[in-house]
């Protein structure tokens, strides 16, 4: 399991490829990857993602661990960024590998699901109509209930 | 002595991350009711605890939680990762 | 949408990155890949796919048309190799690209599993024991019930 | 005349990837039985039509398809792609 929080960009190909690496164990690889997303309608300046150092961490390690202990699983790759980041970049990206597609699928949504709405992390965003926090939405807090 | 932290607007509304509070609240929820009687940003920041989410020592909690032997308190928005 | 039936070997960090770049309409990306899988107790030698050239395009871009359809996809990107693999090598790749995560995944998720069933390849496996004929499995196709 | 073609252990079987075969069958159904007749590795390969797939023209079909107009019929195993 690799946790990483950081402020630099990350290369999500040399992840990926880093994370499969000499492995023949594992049959399944499923990627996630979140990215600044523009709106043309109200072009974005940036995006500043606030967290709280420490309990971040300690967060996505709970998260990742009960994701092993759910889904039979080689592996498991969580890194989030944070700081100020432009449209296009990406945010963050989760990796799982499996012997089978169905537990790396499955597991892929669980991080992302409670990543989203029990990781503390919040993103501010500045655009051309203004600044604002983006608002948590109420369909990811439902996401959480189907596991 | 308890180390009390704010993120994203609830800091923006306090106007600053983290502060020492001396306090002798039982539960989170008198802590809460402690600050707000401090001053207007704090009543402000804590108007509505429906739209706040709280950790204590780290970890997401509720209102109702003991304060009992904590060291650190946190007042935050619903988070927003991924 | 890119398909693409190689025989040769393909770089997955290099192909998500070039999935992903330079696009900022789109917030959540989603790969899967499939390793050949080795198993320490019947070694694998090396794993043998034949496919139908003329009806593996078609039937591949008839899935990848059809996810599009279902789903709000940015892109598509499915990838299969054909010939010899050997253990730890990747077989195949597909990518989706969305603005919300649950279309990248769903999408995803249905392009395994049409792919798996539907498209026109079979492996052959040179293991220790012998060769033989990878069967395909009743989970596979009961999978496909679910869309 | 139609190509007919073979393919994974369907080939192994019957020796060969694809011929070409003159038939009057009207049906896919109607081309197995010619084939079986022909020879033993025929009858072998297509003895248990449920472990068989068949795609006519590269679409995916089931035996009763009709064979008007048709000019490539492929028989091979559930597949196993991924």
């Amino acid at each position: 399991m690799r946790i990483v929080v950081q402020e630099h960009a990350f290369d999500p190909g040399a992840e990926v490829n880093a994370f499969a690496a000499g492995r023949s164990d594992m049959g399944a690889i499923v990627t996630f990857s979140g990215v600044v997303r523009d709106d043309p309608s109200n072009p974005l300046q940036e995006m500043m993602i606030e967290h709280y150092p420490g309990m971040t961490e300690k967060a996505l390690e709970q998260i990742a661990t009960e994701a092993q202990a759910r889904w039979s699983l080689s592996d498991v790759l969580v890194i989030h960024r944070f700081g100020r980041l432009r449209p296009g970049e990406q945010i963050m990206m989760v990796a799982t590998a499996a012997r089978h597609r169905k537990d790396a699928f499955e597991a892929a949504e669980y991080l992302m699901d409670y990543l989203k709405s029990r990781a503390p992390f919040w993103k501010k965003e500045q655009a051309a109509s203004g600044a604002g926090w983006v608002a948590a939405r109420d369909e990811d807090e439902d996401a959480l209930t189907r596991w | 002595m308890i180390d009390v932290l704010y993120f994203a607007w609830v800091r923006e509304r306090i106007g600053l991350p983290r502060e020492q509070v001396e306090t002798e609240a039982g539960t989170v929820a008198a802590l809460v009711d402690e600050l707000r009687g401090r001053e207007e940003r704090y009543a402000l920041a804590f108007s509505d605890l429906s739209a706040l989410r709280v950790a204590v020592d780290q970890d997401l909690t509720d209102f109702d939680a003991s304060l009992e032997g904590v060291r650190e308190v946190a007042f935050f928005p619903p988070m927003t990762g991924g």
